[in-house]
């Protein structure tokens, strides 16, 4: 097998387990193990795995709490992410955290945050820790279409092109902001216009090919490496789950969904392995595998232990 | 009288008000064709149409601003923030404009605006959806703030609010959208500004507001089991204040356990703490005593977030650590 | 005379007016009889007054802390603009406003504010509120270059652009924002580009000739008035005192500052005028007018009566 | 000790903390070329360099949330507010991400910031610019406040802030830059959360933060001359706050006066009053009371910003009515 054949199973490997994590956990939701929110990445896959697989180990992610998929991209365990969900002690975060708080330090994952916006000035202020420190690292930070209509965007942006920050910043265009499709939420469609009021380099693409999304996306990620400077990118995409799990999703027809489903980017990636001469045997060894590492992540999440009720003070200050 | 869910009477008020009032509109994300993330709004696109029930984009200090200026120039805009903790980015537009405008203009100018929306923790949100936001804003003079509890409230000061020639904040919950009430008939008006006995007793005064209001019922009905009356008083309104009912019955039980979801620092709380200690001060057999939300962010992980908000125990146990004083 | 001389000399008459009145707050200033900050619109004048002579008297108009030209190019009076300066109940807003606040509700002049950027909503609202009930007028929302880069802004435009609102949004680009020039601001010199983030229509120019200014915002505010669109316009300009009057102003050089005064719109606006026929007569009863409307305000100003301890609470609630 | 300007002080303390530390970097609107709005950071640029005194453009979210993720990162970032109001633009990145960020990630990343700048009225600066921000701060568990009101307090919270791994906040003010106090030598640092006795005293007790402290001790010589002798407490730091030693004067004294320029509702002044009435009540000859700014938006004119503010006048009538009680 060749090397283009591995690589791309490796994100193929990447997307399925995305996919499957979050079918366990709208499961879970379902049987009442998982509270609060839950935003599902199903259909987005190739965008985290795409972009995510530029980074070294050193560099930062920051995204919204639509957090799973990027959780999960930059190597997150299973284990840790659905223990999360499940608000338990072994969680990403201590089960402190929930769904939509990912967190994980020695990945340099630096959270999913609620505040829609609000995390991309930190996303900025990593970028700018690693050009004071010239120690080289690239942030990627990732928001929804709908964060593109608020302030600290604004300034997080406004911010990276002044002063060259290595960040590279991708709006998830998903087509709607909870049940808002973004022609009742922008003026213009295109987010990566956005990029021309600060002089920015930008870029806007479909992710439906996991491999284009890498190429795109490797291509900021090296200007940022190299010349310090930062992009904007739209990433065309499309969730196929409500907003969250409470959303009902009347604001789109059935039909819509399953026309958008037939170009999955898992399905494509298997087509293109598919033409790259895997077979059958490749797919099913993926899906025993994935399938062994959710029940796995799921028995863990249900045997761990909640936090005790030390923990509501104790990292309250430091 | 109609039993009414405290979501459906907010409703009835936006719709009573923009029937009688032109210049009332409705501004905020998801409230018309998602019809509110929390329902509130359902219905009222289709009845009002787009002009007057506009779905905003995520940008709340641009849309409650906008929303000022438009009261300024004669408009009369309810804005919803989907929770109040989206508000903290819009915290300088009410700061800063809506607080201020009369004052600085030398009172040419009025900011007949409500911002309303669900307040507190709803069910395993997190911390930064899981808030207070009373003690920011009953902070500024300028602005009003309401903490209706009962469906009626619920309708009754929405309207008032509405009518009202000052920016008032209406702080819902949205563990209550679903609770029902008896709401009077007709045009129900309930004044901002004037608190209720919710419970008459004699033993110990329990003040609060909002969602707590139910924590403190239980608890009073769990206390008048072992023979110990709470008298509960629901503030309603916290800014302004109405602290006479507080003090007339804390001259009587000499006991006053305060009780609020919000963080403990300052805040709501502690200024009806320092009005009771001021103005009831020789009737105070004991310290004023509060039971509020523990002093961190709020865990995701549902056991300890309900150790984190106050509950009908620990409302049991303020009172009973108040008489043993 | 003609009709093109009489309308030019009642803009001169204005500046002349606006600039005159700011000597005047300067030297109170310096004589401690106005307190706090005092933005001086010397050097500034054309833009206000070209741009607000495109207005009806039922138009509104909002603008920052630095809002003397804007008022008194609103027509409202030197006497209340003084005594306002002065703290004085006679003042524009009663005193209680001071030199960033001017208010007057009959005007339309709907404020100066002191947040960066935090009224550039309002202007929407305003807008927005014209547009809902169909009154047809037009906003005319004045900034300064530096804020461009707060959120507010941004958010602001957003909406403009989305909901078509019949606003004109005047950037006046002065080249600093306190002490810092805008290219440690701005990473695009170009203000009006934030108009490319929106589909919004835009315009730059600068803002020497009282008349271009005049033409270039009135074709801005013909397209608000009838086709309810919204426009970005960076006007260039430059203010020749401190960004404050505490400001000692070392950013820049005198030279610098000499230099900008040789282009002064005053001054060309004289020319202009001499060009159309007007004599040193025209100039000379301008200036006596103008003197003596000014000596008016400050004795006005000077023996008004500070507003009494009774409004301290008096205007909190409505 | 040397006598240093309060502003001094502060530019010591940052210069200090540069040379020591080299992830110290500062970032605000004018902090460099302009050396500082009220001249804090006077001569850091030459010294230190652009990238490490950084001139911001008016985007105070944008260079606060900046920071905030530096921090995270691992630098020690020092965000200067021209004034405090204008971080009201800024306060969601303070409430939902500097102070929350240590708990939602577990513990995983801490976010050691200062946030600093003059806090309060200036002189005749009007509504927008002339407010108290420490009710709203010292609400957020998460955060610390401190205010320090002389120049040594001044240097040493400022060191400590910069070395503490939590996001403190500095709340100065722009009329105590200029004054002048003794600062020790050396590496002065002042810790956190450990208020002090200003002047010692035995007939009532004043609590007072910042800037009322002038007015406070001024009252209290005035006082003394008459031959009352109050006991001046100095809380330093708001949050955490430091009780103790009020509590231990009041059980002296029986009396004691809470002085603060903020405007009354809430805030750092009833959660004062609310520890002193529960922790020293048998102690209490009165009630609790308390001198405030009042409860309006500040207004221009000098009389009537005179008159809002309090001042030593209303401190010592604060002080009559708690012995006349
Ligand atoms: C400031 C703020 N306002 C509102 C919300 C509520 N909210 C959460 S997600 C969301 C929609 C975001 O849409 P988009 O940015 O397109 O991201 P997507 O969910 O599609 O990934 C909204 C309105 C919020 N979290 N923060
Ligand atoms: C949000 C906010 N941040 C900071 C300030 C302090 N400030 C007042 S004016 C000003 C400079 C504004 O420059 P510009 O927008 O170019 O307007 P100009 O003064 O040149 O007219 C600054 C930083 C403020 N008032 N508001
Ligand atoms: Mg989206
Ligand atoms: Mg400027």
């Amino acid at each position: 097998m060749t090397n283009q054949h591995d690589a791309l199973l490796d994100l193929y490997r990447q997307m399925v387990l995305i996919r499957r994590f979050e079918e366990a956990a709208a499961k879970a939701y379902s049987q009442g193990k998982i509270g609060g929110f839950l935003h599902l990445y199903i259909g987005q896959e190739a965008s985290a795995v795409g972009a995510l697989s530029n980074l070294t180990r050193d560099d930062y992610v920051v995204g919204t709490y639509r957090d799973h998929g990027l959780a999960l991209a930059r190597g997150m365990s299973a284990r840790g992410c659905m223990a999360e969900l499940y608000g338990k002690v072994t969680g990403c975060s201590q089960g402190l955290g929930g769904s939509m708080h990912f967190f994980d330090a020695e990945k340099r994952m630096m959270g999913g945050y609620g505040i829609v916006g609000g995390h991309v000035p930190l996303a900025a202020g990593c970028a700018f820790a690693a050009k004071y420190r010239g120690s080289g690292e690239v942030t990627l930070c990732f928001l929804g279409e709908g964060a593109v209509s608020i302030g600290d965007f604004h300034e997080a942006m406004s911010l990276a092109a002044l002063w060259k920050l290595p960040l590279v910043t991708i709006v998830e265009n998903n087509e709607y902001s909870m049940g808002t499709p973004l022609s009742r939420t922008m003026s213009v469609a295109d987010a990566s216009a956005k990029a021309l009021a600060y002089g920015m380099a930008r870029d806007r693409f479909e992710a439906k090919d996991v491999l284009v999304v890498r190429e795109r996306v490797g291509a900021a990620v090296e200007r940022a490496r190299r010349e310090s400077l930062p992009t904007l990118i739209e990433v065309q995409t499309y969730r196929y789950r409500g907003h969250s799990m409470s959303d009902p999703g009347k604001y789109r027809t059935a039909d819509e969904v399953e026309e958008r489903k037939k170009d999955d980017c898992i399905a494509n990636a298997e087509r293109a392995l598919r033409a790259l001469g895997a077979g059958d045997d490749v797919f099913a060894s993926v899906d025993r595998e994935i399938e062994a590492a959710v029940d796995d992540a799921v028995r863990f999440a249900d045997e761990s232990a909640d936090p005790g009720e030390e923990l509501i003070e104790a990292y309250t200050y430091a | 009288m109609r039993e009414l869910r405290y979501r459906e009477a907010l409703r009835e008020a936006l719709a009573e008000e923009m029937e009688r009032d032109e210049r009332v509109f409705i501004v905020g994300e998801e409230v018309g064709h998602y019809q509110g993330a929390y329902k509130v709004t359902e219905g009222l696109l289709a009845r009002f149409g787009e002009r007057r029930v506009i779905d905003a984009p995520i940008a709340e200090a641009g849309f409650a601003g906008m929303a000022i200026g438009a009261a300024m120039a004669g408009l009369r805009p309810v804005v919803e923030f989907m929770t109040w903790n989206f508000s903290a980015v819009a915290f300088d537009q009410i700061l800063n404009n809506a607080a201020k405008v009369r004052q600085m203009s030398g009172g040419q100018f009025t900011c007949p605006i409500v911002f309303r929306g669900p307040n507190g923790a709803a069910r395993q949100t997190g911390s930064q959806h899981s808030q207070c936001f009373e003690a920011f804003y009953a902070h500024m003079p300028g602005i009003k703030v309401v903490c209706p509890a009962t469906a009626a409230d619920a309708k009754g000061m929405l309207k008032a609010a509405v009518r009202d020639d000052n920016p008032v904040l209406v702080l819902e919950d949205e563990r209550l959208y679903g609770s029902k009430g008896l709401v009077p008939d007709g045009d129900h008006l309930a004044p901002i500004g004037v608190s209720a006995v919710a419970r008459a007793g004699s033993h110990v005064t329990v003040v609060t507001w909002g969602k707590m209001l139910v924590a403190s019922l239980d608890a009073a009905d769990a206390l008048a089991r072992e023979g110990v009356e709470c008298e509960v008083i629901d503030l309603r309104s916290v800014r302004p204040l109405d602290h006479a009912p507080v003090i007339a019955s804390v001259e009587k039980t000499g006991r006053c356990l305060v009780v609020q979801e919000a963080w403990p620092f300052g805040g709501v709380g502690a200024e009806v703490v320092d009005r009771v200690q001021r103005d009831a001060f020789g009737a105070l057999a004991a310290p004023v005593l509060r039971v509020t939300g523990r002093d961190a962010p709020m865990p995701y992980n549902k056991k300890l977030e309900d150790l984190t908000i106050p509950s009908t125990d620990t409302v049991v146990r303020g009172v009973r650590a108040l008489l043993a004083y």
